[in-house]
């Protein structure tokens, strides 16, 4: 299985991309580990998810096709 | 993707005009309120802001604009018509970065429902925001 | 006599789209608040109003309108600029009959000042109208 | 002496006229009383008195050149 994490504000500069694939993960706890261990420096942000256009803070299992996305803060305006 | 609430660029004068023409023909509506967010030329650290450059998650704004449209529906019963419009990508100084234009019979509920509008795009749309300095160089916000 | 502050006939698009390309220019200001009056095909006691004919003491109308601003700019500290334009003479149902337009640093002050900038206009300016039905029978208010 | 008197909004139409000149009136009560036995009917409606575009609602004497305006309430917007 493979989810799309999207990375937006400040994240899509840390990520360097605004856009990555992984590959078997179990949930967004899991996820959120792995985005760690390749982007070290993005403990030091804020940020909420949402998946699938929907905000959650569970820690919900993921399947193929998820779309998961981590937001700072939002700024609009 | 297409949106009616995401535009690229600044917030243009014929988007407006286009907008103020169309809430004319509804002869029910006594009052329009439009905000209209600017970039400011603030100066921040002794640097000056030349422009500031927006994103957004277009799907989620989506859904957020309606979710805030239905709030403002459901709280004023005298609203007739909201409409949001943000920019998206560079906005320089000067221009303007979002609108919002609610119409209502009467002119209370087209001010309060207005200021209550901005402030449910403040908190819920998924928008960001990078100031851009003169000198290129930049800081999120 | 020359006024700021009275137009004839309907507030125009043109009047409109002029005020918030002067007001871009400013790049201090981070927000703008319109609020526009518009007459409403109101029914009363079974004749839908056709179009609204106002009058004004033109004089009195500069003194007052420069008091409110007086008003606004010494409550309102963030307040750049503020614009007033009131109808003199026929205005059609779904025509703009007043235009508040109000500039300030920052969302919430423009929001207020312009909010409050009505409210002073209602009770302190020397306006009066006439409904005209549609049998052409009137209605002072 | 003279003086200048405006009637606006609903009186304009009593007053059948919008302007009327005055010869010879005292003061502010004296003119009231003057435009009163012109207009019988006006005592039926509210209106405020602005003395060279100065609202007031006191008695002041009244010299040449004065204008009068007859104001009903407002209705602005």
């Amino acid at each position: 299985m493979q989810v799309k994490v999207l990375f937006f504000g400040v994240l899509a500069e840390v990520s360097g991309t605004g856009i990555k694939y992984y590959h078997d993960v179990r949930s967004i706890s899991d996820l959120k580990l792995r985005i760690q261990d390749d982007f070290p420096e993005i403990v030091h942000y804020n940020f909420r998810i949402s998946l699938n256009s929907e905000l959650t803070d569970k820690d919900i299992e993921l399947k193929s096709e998820d779309v998961i996305a981590l937001m700072p803060p939002f700024a609009g305006g | 993707m297409e949106t009616n609430y995401l535009t690229d660029g600044p917030v243009s004068q014929k988007i407006i005009t286009l907008l103020i023409e169309k809430m004319g023909g509804k002869t029910d509506s006594g009052g329009h309120t439009i905000f209209l967010g600017q970039v400011r030329a603030d100066v921040i650290d002794g640097l000056k802001v030349k422009a500031i450059e927006y994103s957004a998650y277009i799907e989620l704004v989506n859904v957020e604009a309606e979710k805030i449209k239905k709030t403002i529906f459901s709280e004023f019963a005298d609203v007739n018509s909201i409409e949001i419009v943000h920019s998206t990508g560079i906005v320089y100084a000067g221009e303007i970065s979002l609108l919002v234009f609610v119409s209502a019979g009467h002119r209370h509920q087209a001010m309060q429902a207005c200021s209550k509008t901005v402030e449910l795009i403040k908190v819920n749309l998924p928008v960001w925001k990078k100031e851009i300095f003169e000198d290129d160089s930049h800081k999120w916000k």
